[in-house]
């Protein structure tokens, strides 16, 4: 097993990315995109492809960087930071890890265009208000060679601007997942007005086809496939919330040391400094299993999931005490929406609950503890 | 025996009344935002009942039962203030009529005012016919409250007011605000304060909205440019105006504590309303929701007892603050576990739970507003415990 | 509906009990007790039934002062302050409450002895390790006009000493109580070496004999007699675990305002003060509700059951938090045996678990409000 | 590749080894507390296979497997230490000694201790023939460990120690001492202390145990009345035991946090634990159970990555506070839980459970001995986050 140290390789991606960010995509950029009602900057993404990250989790044979999960929750993590908006959960890390799963010519094809920037994906998984890929009710009717989806889904993250669709739905003898086009006759995509300002939508299928070639893997054998990528996208997003908390903390520790109240800092009261402390003290040991969640989706994939769940259900215990203590903590101008800090306050909640929440992590950790 | 019967008479004259004169249209509650009526001489009436409730509440007194009769009053006692809120809450009936002026200036001024204020001032926030607001925070004071900047220049008949308030919850809305001024820079920081009537109307008084987390704008900046303000529009004395802003904080912080009948009235359970958007509750948001309901009901009950014991001429001294405090943060906790149970739908401003993000980020400011809860740990520490400064 | 608010002859007997107790059994007596291995005062017992308390829920017609929950609810407070040890819970509130149920010259006689301090009961309700009184196992085999009692009670508290067991046991349609005297033929009793120093027992029952005369209420019904035992028991506990969060939070701040360290009192420490004022809340709303049980009991005592949950819920929450904190708070010496603060967390870890724990009231709560 | 190789063959060298040497009444994982082995000249072995287990381990190094070969260890890598412990867990076997004196006093000499000092104080450490306790603490000092009043007076060859200490862990059954003792009273609280080595035997050295509110006495009181201590008896500078001790508590402070091995090796989860006396756990116990094995999981993690930076060259700075804040506070709270689980079967000492109110009790020091959650906090708030004192 890789050590729980960032190796030089991952600290350099760190650094550069960082640097990267605090030009391109400051804080600043995401007020103004939600100001402008957008949830995608074209520009920016292709950068991040020429950078190689949107290919982070694509071989090099097919023009990827093939960095690893560890390095793509190091990305993550960054972006997290200053709340950067992009498709890359959706499609590096999930779209390009299913897609892996895969070995044809038209899988290769697809992940050459992730690495390339030129294609970018939604994940239509849930349809009920809790993440339960399991619960899944859409039907996939066999038709001819091929196959009719009818149904809906909802909080598909990206969906509203992503160029193809994996779409789970249920076949005779269990799930099949779909690599599709989302402008096929007989998809209706409905753009959510999210509380994060970023892209989900509600999408209905109406007797939409799809042939053979569009099942990603086997039929009836979805998870074969969709989890290794459900498991690497919510790795990534605990990595994403991991730099959500530290940007929030960030200003919180900065507004202590600088804002005056009964004339003197306030981060000279104690009870001020102990939470603060508390919370650093939750950042670190969440920061641990976060690193360990990519050193085994790198290592041991097979066993990875209980590292994956820890991560998730720590980082979204963490996020949600990072951003109520800096909402708290900054008091009456945490609440104004010219200031930041909201921004991350929304950021946490919906990334809480995208790809399973706290609850959902956690009874995953205790059923692989054995109770 | 007698004190008994009086009792049941009171109820059954109440329901009586309640029946013949409560429109249906205002039985269902009104626990949403924008189902109250604030009143004011901008207000519009969402429908002619809610107009016909209004009215006949405050001919009775209802609209501000306890307050004596003369200035618009019911007089009720506390027993059949009791008596009033299960009669309403049996038929479910919104309150007619929500306020500042109901909450704040009214208090104030029963305790501080003179007959004449009382008179002026009370029967038109019973009537609902003015809307006040309250200027009290300003801006990089913070928990701070009684670092006020905002001053009022001695100029004989009237005080020359200049300077800035925030978080004047809906001033924008509002007919009068009621401030705290600064009349004497030379005395120490509590002593120098007036607590100050003035009109919105008034020449160099302006007013902005705050955009808030939620999306919404409850609050606004309020700017003051050489506002005159005559000299009978002061309540209390000139510079004590901090005795008066401190009764007033007690109240602010029970209502916000959910006095305004949030927790404390029969609400339905949280776990039962988690259950609306979810079959089952798993075990972390199950645990969650009993230990709110378990706060939700004491903190209701200690409402109940320290009305009781304001009643029984037992002071409950510091304990708004206790109030505040509890009352707050379990309702931010209630908001979270309403979040969680939402799950996606409460992701969208207005999808279909409704609001409830926007609710959800509201409560944010319920433990900085008013006092924050360190505020208010600390105002125990010293006050209640004896702690050393 | 009484008010909320401690009426003058409550105030009074509180103040009195205080005198009496501060006199009579300040916590060096239940040192005292603890040291030379003894769980029963019958001295001190005495004293308190001729104040009354013995019969504070006894018929005036039998002797007894019939004050009420309520007022029994304020001595149980009082006695928590200073940890006093006697048979008050088992015997005067909950055993007198069952017998009350019944209106039979036995009963009454029984009410007489109670109130005069003459005889003491301990309820033989529990089997397992949790409280569950609908799970009693013990079987009354019906033989001739009455019963063969064969079982193992668990955690019978004041069970060594009791003069009298209440004993919950299986007949042929239902459950049924009965009242025997603690040395009848087949009893076994084997003390327990509790951590609160206080009167427990684990009690064998071996083909032991009881008559039809030895049933309280009728057969098969044994819940009509026991819920309202239990109810006034579990209110009187969090009244007592009250008193208990009140001796040691005055303990604790005492202490924050005497202790120095680094130069200064500790109690200056604003991380202090806050966990400390915190504290002060949570006695606060605890003393509301079980103020409230206690009226409950009084005034409408069919429907107390949500109230009597509350209290003993909130109640052991409560007296947890002081006790951790009153420990931490002390440091080092408050771990010591020397120092009185460990009588408090291990008097409230046997309060807490004793006639149901926080999850069972909590659950309670939870299926009378609906979910 | 020939890395990993070595890896490998460490391995299989070290099982084939264990197989052969680690008795079987020694593979029990020794997770009671009087399965430990403290050695020492008055140890008493439980069983010959203790002692037979310990002298094969001494011989290998195995007791200190990280110490250098030449003071008694096996001077093994960190990446064989975690193998050595990985094999050692596969067959559960015992550790074969534990000490104050491989905590802490053995990180302190390696670190500040002449060649001499090493040679002479850790190979009998190593070997479990002398047993060290610990010195710090003074009544009423509490937090403050700095003000050490314990004065030892310089007569020429050796210092004159009068004083007292308190919380010397093991004190009455400890060989020797080391102790913070005040050499220069006019300099500042922290530079005028040394860290002195002291034999329990010498005259003058009187200990008494004290009782715990868990009923057994882990701790002492030491006093000192005139008792000689050699001028070579003194661990790094004159004056500057300070240094040691802040160092010392480091490794204190790893130990406490769980590093010893109670939370980070893999132990059963606390769920699995708890279902050991209940059938089911309900959905409060749950919850809580599984955000306690989350925690648990997350803080063993932490322990790895600060032991794999520290190799990587990287220093974990004052993260040793973080860790013994977040072990010793979760490790009570797991306690808290295994009291509810166990129910009444729990309330008493030595009951159907064991001794688990006695292992609850025991926890409450955890977040007060080797510096308070307070103290941690302060740390961090310091020296991680930077903010003012």
């Amino acid at each position: 097993m890789s050590k729980l140290v960032l190796t030089e390789e991952e600290s350099m991606l760190a650094d550069m990315a960082r640097g990267f960010l605090d030009g391109a995509a400051p804080v600043s950029a995401f007020r103004k995109m939600r100001d402008e009602g957008r949830t995608h900057d074209a520009k920016l993404w292709k950068q991040m492809a020429e950078m190689g990250w949107a290919g982070v989790l694509v071989p090099e044979d097919a023009g990827g960087s093939d960095m690893g999960f560890a390095a793509a929750n190091v990305i993550a993590r960054e972006m997290g930071k200053t709340l950067v908006v992009s498709p890359f959960l959706s499609t590096a890390v999930m779209a390009a890890t299913a897609l892996r799963q895969v070995s044809d010519a038209r899988a290769s094809d697809a992940l050459a265009k992730i690495a390339s920037g030129d294609v970018t994906y939604a994940l239509a998984i849930d349809e009920g208000i809790k993440h339960d890929p399991e619960a899944t009710m859409m039907e996939a009717r066999a038709d001819g060679n091929g196959f009719r989806l009818t149904g809906k889904k909802t909080f598909v993250v990206d969906g509203a601007m992503a160029d193809r669709l994996l779409v789970l739905a249920r076949t005779a003898d269990g799930l099949t997942l779909f690599d599709i086009p989302s402008d096929r006759a007989g998809i209706t995509r409905d753009k959510s007005n999210m509380i994060d300002a970023r892209d989900a939508a509600k999408i209905d299928f109406e007797n939409v086809e799809a042939t053979g070639e569009d099942v990603l893997g086997q039929v009836h054998s979805a998870m074969t496939v969709l989890r290794p990528a459900l498991q690497a996208g919510q790795a990534a997003l605990a990595a994403e919330m991991a730099g959500l908390s530290a940007g929030a903390f960030e200003m919180t520790v900065g507004y202590l040391k600088e804002r005056k109240q009964f004339g003197t800092e306030i981060g000279r009261f104690q009870a001020l400094q102990h939470r603060a402390a508390h919370l650093w003290c939750e950042t670190e040991v969440t920061a641990s299993a976060i690193l360990n969640a990519g050193r085994m989706l790198d290592d041991d994939p097979q066993n990875a999931e209980l590292a994956v769940s820890l991560a998730k259900a720590k980082a979204t215990s963490t996020a949600t005490l990072a951003v109520q203590e800096g909402v708290q903590m900054h008091g009456g101008i945490g609440m104004t929406d010219a200031y930041d800090m909201g921004f991350y306050m929304k950021r946490a909640r919906v990334s809480s609950e995208w790809l399973g929440d706290y609850s959902y992590h956690a009874e995953r950790v205790a059923a692989l503890r054995g109770f | 025996m007698a004190e008994a019967q009086a009792a049941t008479d009171f109820r059954a004259g109440l329901r009586e009344w309640l029946e013949a004169n409560c429109p249906a249209e205002m039985r269902d509650g009104g626990a949403i935002e924008n189902a109250i009526c604030w009143g004011g001489k901008d207000w519009v009436f969402t429908s002619d009942a809610q107009k016909t409730w209004l009215e006949r509440c405050a001919a009775k007194g209802y609209t501000v039962p306890t307050w004596p009769v003369e200035y618009g009053g019911a007089g009720l006692t506390r027993e059949q203030e009791k008596i009033f809120h299960e009669e309403m809450g049996r038929i479910d009936a919104r309150s007619p009529l929500q306020s500042f002026g109901i909450w704040m200036l009214g208090p104030a001024l029963l305790h501080f005012g003179s007959h004449d204020q009382k008179l002026e001032y009370l029967p038109p926030i019973a009537r609902g016919e003015v809307r006040w607001c309250q200027g009290y925070s300003e801006p990089g004071a913070g928990s701070d409250l009684a670092n006020v900047q905002t001053h009022g220049a001695d100029q004989g008949d009237y005080w020359l007011v200049n300077g800035q308030k925030i978080w004047t919850s809906y001033a924008d809305k509002a007919d009068q605000i009621f401030a705290l001024v600064r009349t004497d820079r030379d005395a120490p920081k509590h002593k120098g304060i007036s607590f100050l009537l003035i009109d919105m109307d008034d020449a160099g008084v302006e007013t902005r909205p705050i955009k808030m987390i939620s999306g919404i704008s409850p609050f606004c900046e309020t700017f003051f440019t050489d506002v005159k303000v005559a000299k009978d529009r002061i309540v209390g004395e000139e510079n004590r105006g901090w005795d008066v802003a401190k009764y007033l904080l007690t109240h602010e912080r029970e209502m916000i504590s959910g006095g305004g009948g949030g927790l404390a009235g029969g609400g339905r359970a949280l776990g039962a309303v988690l259950t609306d958007t979810l079959d089952q509750l798993d075990a972390t948001l199950r645990a969650d929701a009993m230990r709110c309901e378990i706060d939700a009901l004491a903190i209701g009950l200690t409402l109940e007892r320290y009305k009781d014991q304001a009643e029984a001429g037992q002071g409950a001294g510091d304990a708004s603050a206790m109030l505040k405090y509890m009352g707050t943060e379990l309702n931010k906790q209630r908001h979270e576990l309403m979040m969680t149970a939402g799950g996606s739908a409460a992701l969208e401003w207005d999808g279909d739970v409704g609001n409830r993000a926007g609710d959800w980020l509201r409560t944010k400011a319920n433990s900085i507003e008013g006092g924050t809860s360190e505020v208010m740990l600390s105002i125990v520490s010293r006050r209640v415990l004896g702690l050393p400064a």
